[in-house]
């Protein structure tokens, strides 16, 4: 019963970071049907950006929260700019082209960025100064550190924040209408290149907040860090439904919990085999996705 | 170019150049000691002046400055490939032919090395581009195939010392088995569900063959497999000896990957071929039309695996020795890159992909550092210029699941 | 003597019903104008006759087989072709190929015969080649084999379906508005090949708008309107029927 | 169609006349005047990837030692170093080794994955090119019986006998839970371990594996919180891999003692886990870093960063090779494997003198870490710890 809460926590947590970075996939796909692969590495330069402006503000002596606080919101800044960028630069000039040259330029980018990081951070890992947020406590046997519920408490903020914004906003009503249909929602007025960029820019800066919690809860971060979490972010993505907001939350969260079950109670080794057996195992039977809406392309 | 355009284009270039020094700046210019401007500054300069010279020649350009160069040049090219034209193609496909033998014999043993890679990536991108360039279908995964082939001949080889070319048709049979089973449940989905689940089965692959200890030993990997034996010509007498020397390798993959092109080339203009299109251009009117698309499909995967298997077997008696690590998933996005950045289903398009792909960052070798950094930038950008590839094929459109 | 036969035929999607009992038969060497408002549920009926929609209850035959449970491929060799209301060509293929693909049910030779380029391959991909340029000529194209399909004008797209359909040797052929966006000489000449395949021994299915090419050619009509059979019988009769005229014109 | 093959044919010629000349110009300068040319060294290693930071380590460590000899080479210098990446992937490791031979190098310091090093030996071999690898500890690589193969550091089986004398006979632990993280070396040496538990009346109460890469070991540490294991015994591939391992440790309240091995020895392990790191032993091939011979090593590197785990190895094989080279006067591979064999020197690292097999002992102890440095703390050789 404590192995079972503890790892209830742990993979809640684990849940919660993959479904901040599912978010940015699933938003993109969602509005340009382009599997973003740089957006591992987007994740990955918010992490770093993260070190560089809390060893900064660490070092002119501002309290642990405020450079928190103050390098979150600076760093989810930079990188929405930076998502911005590789949008304008090699996703847009190709809208009209096959989505596979899409989804090439995509990993160029991808390999582009993640050795641009390694070229100005180094190949060495870099370390988060100090423990921001220390200790933790027991319930039923189950440790929780406050850095767990930190991350948890900025996780549900992000996540509460997004959905009012995507469903109570007009910038929401019009990143729907877009994703629904271009043509259309261009006919009513809405600019859809901005959205467009604008979606990136928001799927940019949830990832970075993923980037620096893994930062602060690992204690490092590492130039290459974005692909592995990127990779299962995008399957937690799918597996919910890849376009679907709420599917890409509940896809990470179960993505998170059947891999620190699967190491806990079946095999640390062959975790990653198992998270995959189910996500073929559900879209074998659901083919688009748990909350993913049904295409039917038999239409003739 | 008119004054207004050309204003907004230096504006822009402007924005440009302010934005990338704002994402420069921070990740350079931020220490813990303090702030510093000089080395992101100095670099900045140096890429703001780079690119306002290509934007003044392009300029220049477009108002036709260079005329007097390039439509002689123009006209030159033109009747040169007039003058090609008339050259029947079996000559080229001759010379092409000689210069791959000829190659061992004028080179050394470096450029052999990279040959073999050369052609070894030539095998799977044409196996891929049965799955994706002809049939449609992406595949994440596809490095797992190789490694099928490359274990099946290792432990063959190993356990059982059968030889190589025994083993050769053994590989390429498990790969296709292997293929059935990747494609099977893959049947129903659409594209980019097809992305993610032929990547994790690649994953699934790797993971196993990196934990079953038992039989594959792991991440030890499999050591002492036994090189291709062959009757080859020595000391004045044909003697069958074991293949060590790398123009020996050379000229069995040569021999490989030309079986496979022709191999490839013929099923592209067989009835098989043309129902591998049919599905790729309109997957109901394909079914409709008589195609059974599910075979079709499960068929092109295993003709997929069938080439990647192939030359997995020989990869494994190459390096006579295999580890999981040959199979991770970056090189399943090289061999992709190698198709769609040489022209989907384009034959030529594809050995052109793996030459740039392969040994472009092996002559670049000296750069380590900024190979890579390179290289995911220009396989970007080549996207923007030709996002049809280096040599489209003559007909290829979008996948069918793409007009829906 | 039936050869397609459809009785009771119910399919529901959802909770939209899109068919209700519709039965109706197609006698060999006949010519069916299958006709109704838009939305009645014409293309659906030909989706389940080749198989791309299950019914809901009721069945089909064809040549007295049951065709519940078959794939869409099977159905066509079994001799039903059909072509599409908006277009569905092989877009990228040239016309030949396009008509070449449809041999494939008529067809054996696998991957090994192919890349070992077999004489029973050659002699059956030559085969194929001449039946494609057979349907080509017949549909007046053979002298557009070599074009790409999405080069050709519309004209000649429509009439690229229908030899892509006659390719496959159909005993029946379903046409789905053939004569839509035809100008009225295409039309005419549309209607002479249509003859000209009935001629063939062909039984002629088609989902029709312009009256003048239903009525100058077939040799009996369906009417359907929301998915409910509301007439059947000889083109005269058809013309004269107040429910038929009630539904074109009554609830508009 | 066929002004594209022309094309290519065009492109293929110019390709291949261009890399084969390119090569065969090379070898045209070297064949006027070999003697300028010196002598020339390769290191290979992964200077890019995971494991760049341990590669670029031995890079370092040779490049310290070819500033420290080349003044003693006399008219065989200069020494040049050639450094090849070979990302630990065995095709880019032979690749690598196949450019080396090219570059004409007679020695080759590397690799640091066994799995690149095993497949790189055999064109290496071949070619009658010495390979000293500073890092590769799998049994394997000197027990293939190359003639040209050497080896500087420990190997994997001596280093689990010590770190199981040390768990038995100080830590007096019952219980131990092993995890690894699946290379060659860390599965291998955990594998050492839970075989040499059998003998040692040490229960293994689990042994898991993780995958490299993974960060997350929270399950893993479920478990061993559970299980309550004397001595937690952790083999990784390297420091950055075992950081965020005792971050988590700590985090979850687990205070088991842990034990590790010599791939977490760098100083980045403590600026990683800062505090989290305290009191971790690990195995770890000794080095006295107050001989004049390490004073020496760490001046030169100085001015490279921080030695890593294996830049001090790396330093003794391209010094060693260099001796050897010197004192056959000249680079032939015979004379040199002789005079090799024959050293006995004080190095940076340890004692350097290699046996018949290639292999150069090992010699480790147990350190563990202090005030965020590494100390020695135990000699399993004769059962004493260390004074401070």
């Amino acid at each position: 019963m404590e192995v079972f809460l503890q790892q209830l926590v742990n993979g809640i947590t684990l849940g919660g970071v993959y479904a901040l970075v599912a978010l940015g996939y699933t938003m993109v796909y969602g509005i340009i049907q382009l599997i973003n692969f740089a957006h591992g590495e987007i994740f990955a330069a918010g992490g770093y950006m993260g070190v560089i402006l809390i060893s900064w503000m660490v070092a002119q002596g501002y309290p642990p929260f405020v450079c928190l606080g103050v390098a979150l919101v600076l760093a989810m800044g930079y990188c929405a700019l930076l998502a911005m960028a590789v949008e304008k630069l090699v996703y847009k000039p190709l809208r009209s082209s096959s989505r596979l040259s899409v989804l090439l330029s995509a990993l160029g980018m991808s390999i582009f960025l993640q050795n641009g990081l390694m070229l100005t951070q180094g190949v060495y890992d870099r370390a988060y100064p100090g423990e921001m947020v220390q200790g933790g406590f027991e319930i039923g046997g189950a440790m929780v550190s406050y850095m767990q519920i930190v991350i948890v408490g900025i996780t549900v903020a992000l996540l509460v924040g997004l959905n009012t914004l995507v469903f109570k906003t007009r910038i929401g009503k019009a990143m729907r209408a877009t994703a629904q249909d271009k043509t259309m929602s261009a006919l009513v007025g809405i600019n859809a290149s901005r959205i467009i960029s604008l979606t990136f820019a928001i799927g940019a800066a949830l990832a970075c907040a993923a980037g620096i919690m893994v930062g602060m809860y690992y204690g490092s971060v590492r130039y290459d860090m974005g692909f592995v979490l990127g990779v299962k972010a995008f399957s937690a993505a799918v597996l919910g439904g890849i376009g679907n907001i709420t599917g890409a939350m509940l896809g990470g969260l179960l993505i998170g919990m059947i891999e620190v079950f699967a190491a806990g109670y079946i095999s640390s080794e062959y975790k990653d085999v198992f998270a995959f057996i189910i996500l073929i195992g559900v879209l074998y039977f659901m083919p688009t996705g748990i909350m993913g809406e049904n295409v039917d392309d038999t239409r003739v | 170019m008119t004054t207004p355009a050309s204003r907004k284009l230096w504006l822009g270039y402007a924005v440009a150049m302010l934005w990338l020094y704002v994402l420069l700046w921070p990740l350079i210019g931020i220490k813990p000691g303090g702030l510093e401007f000089a080395t992101s500054a100095a670099i900045w300069a140096k890429l703001a002046a780079i690119s306002a010279i290509l934007l003044v020649l392009w300029q220049l350009k477009q108002r036709g400055v260079f005329d007097f160069v390039s439509r002689p040049a123009e006209a030159v090219s033109k009747a040169l490939g007039k003058a090609t034209d008339r050259v029947p193609t079996r000559l080229w496909l001759v010379l092409a032919f000689a210069c791959a033998v000829a190659f061992p014999l004028v080179t050394e043993r470096y450029a052999h090395d990279v040959a073999i890679s050369v052609l070894v990536y030539i095998c799977l991108g044409l196996g891929l581009n049965v799955v994706v360039g002809m049939a449609g279908l992406l595949d994440l995964g596809y490095i797992a195939f190789y490694g099928v082939g490359a274990y099946t001949y290792a432990l063959l080889s190993v356990h059982f010392g059968l030889s190589f070319w025994l083993c050769l048709p053994i590989a390429g049979a498990f790969s296709a088995v292997a293929g059935c089973i990747i494609g099977y449940p893959t049947l129903r989905m659409r594209g980019d569900y097809l992305a993610i689940v032929t990547l994790g089965f690649g994953e699934i692959v790797r993971i196993i063959l990196n934990n079953w200890m038992s039989l594959t030993n792991g991440p030890n990997g499999i050591l002492g497999i036994k090189p291709p034996g062959a009757y080859w010509w020595q000391d004045g007498k044909i003697e069958h000896i074991w293949l060590g020397s790398l123009e020996q390798f050379y000229y069995v993959i040569l021999g490989l990957a030309v079986c496979t092109i022709v191999a490839v080339y013929r099923i592209n203009h067989s009835r098989i071929g043309r129902a591998f299109e049919a599905v790729r251009e309109d997957q109901t009117a394909a079914e409709l039309m008589g195609v059974n698309t599910l075979g079709i499909k499960l068929l092109a995967y295993a003709m997929g695996a069938v080439f990647g298997g192939l030359a997995g077997a020989f990869f494994a008696a190459r390096m006579r020795f295999v580890s999981p690590e040959s199979f991770t998933f970056i090189e399943s996005a090289m061999v992709l890159a190698m198709v769609v950045l040489g022209g989907m289903g384009s034959i030529p398009g594809v050995i052109l992909g793996a030459l740039a792909l392969i040994a472009l960052p092996e002559i670049f070798r000296g750069f380590e550092l900024y190979r890579m950094f390179v290289f995911g930038g220009v396989m970007a950008m080549m996207m923007l210029f030709r996002p049809k590839g280096l040599w489209p094929a003559k007909r290829m459109g979008a996948r069918s699941e793409e007009r829906d | 003597m039936a050869i397609l036969e459809l009785s009771d035929i119910s399919v529901r999607f959802g909770g939209l019903q899109a068919l209700t009992d519709v039965s109706f038969r197609v006698s060999e060497g006949d010519i069916v104008g299958l006709i109704g408002p838009n939305g009645a549920g014409k293309t659906t009926v030909f989706n389940v006759i080749t198989g791309v929609y299950q019914t809901s209850s009721g069945q089909v035959s064809y040549d007295g087989r049951p065709l519940k449970a078959l794939r869409p491929h099977k159905i066509l060799a079994l001799g039903v072709a059909r072509t599409f209301q908006n277009i569905r060509l092989f877009q990228n293929m040239t016309a030949l190929e396009n008509v070449m693909v449809a041999q494939h049910s008529r067809t054996r030779e696998g991957v090994f015969g192919a890349i070992l380029r077999t004489r029973t391959q050659k002699r059956e991909e030559g085969r194929i080649r001449e039946k494609a340029m057979q349907a080509l000529s017949f549909m007046g194209l053979a002298d557009f084999a070599g074009e790409v399909a999405s080069n050709l004008a519309y004209g000649l797209q429509r009439r690229l379906e229908i030899a892509r359909a006659l390719a496959s040797e159909p005993q029946t052929l379903l046409l789905d508005e053939p004569a839509a966006g035809l100008n009225p000489a295409e039309s005419r000449e549309l209607m002479h090949t249509i003859g000209r395949i009935s001629a063939l021994g062909i039984s002629i299915l088609m989902v029709e708008h312009d009256m003048k090419v239903v009525m100058g050619i077939c040799r009996s009509i369906v009417v359907l309107d929301h998915g409910v059979m509301i007439a059947e019988g000889r083109p005269e009769e058809i013309q004269r029927d107040p429910r038929v005229i009630e539904a074109y014109l009554g609830h508009g | 169609m066929k002004r594209a093959l022309y094309f290519l044919s065009l492109l293929l010629l110019v390709s291949f006349v261009a890399i084969g000349c390119g090569g065969e110009k090379k070898d045209e300068k070297k064949a006027e005047a070999p003697k300028a040319a010196g002598i020339k060294i390769g290191s290979l290693g992964p200077l890019t990837g995971q494991y760049a930071a341990d590669g670029n380590d031995i890079k370092n460590g040779v490049l310290a030692a070819i500033e420290v000899m080349n003044p003693e080479m006399g008219a065989l210098g200069p020494v040049t170093l050639q450094a090849e990446d070979d990302a630990c992937d065995p095709r880019q490791a032979v690749a690598a080794a196949n450019k080396l031979i090219n570059e004409k190098v007679t020695a080759v310091i590397g690799a640091y994955c066994s799995s690149a090093t095993i497949p790189a030996a055999e064109p290496l071999m071949a070619a009658k090119i010495f390979m000293i690898t500073p890092a590769s500890t799998n049994e394997k690589v000197t027990e293939s019986g190359h003639k040209f193969m050497y080896r500087t550091c420990g190997r994997d089986d001596d280093q689990s006998k010590a770190a199981v004398k040390f768990m038995t006979d100080q830590l007096k632990a019952k219980a131990v839970y092993i995890v690894d993280d699946k290379t060659t070396y860390s599965q291998g040496l955990a594998d050492n371990v839970e075989k040499l538990c059998a003998g040692a009346n040490l229960k293994v109460l689990g042994h898991e594996h993780v995958n490299q890469g993974d960060k997350d070991f929270s399950a893993v540490l479920t478990k061993v919180k559970a299980a309550k294991p004397d001595v937690f015994y952790v083999s990784l591939q390297n420091s950055a891999a075992a950081a965020p391992m005792l971050i988590q440790i700590a985090r979850m309240g687990i205070k088991t003692k842990i034990l590790a091995q010599d791939a977490v020895y760098h100083p980045q392990l403590m600026e990683l886990a800062k505090k989290d790191a305290e009191g971790v032993y690990l195995t770890f091939g000794y080095t006295d870093k107050e001989t004049p011979s390490y004073k020496k090593f760490a001046d030169a590197y100085k001015k490279l960063g921080e030695p890593g785990a294996y830049s001090a190895y790396a330093y003794d094989s391209a010094v060693a090779y260099l001796k050897a080279v010197k004192a056959a006067g000249g680079t032939d591979p015979e004379k040199v494997k002789a005079e090799l064999m024959k050293l006995d020197f004080a190095g940076a690292s340890k004692q350097i003198k290699y046996k018949e097999n290639g292999d150069s002992g090992s010699n480790y102890v147990i350190q563990v870490v202090k005030d965020g440095k590494f100390e020695n703390f135990w000699n399993p050789e004769n059962g004493q710890l260390y004074k401070k």
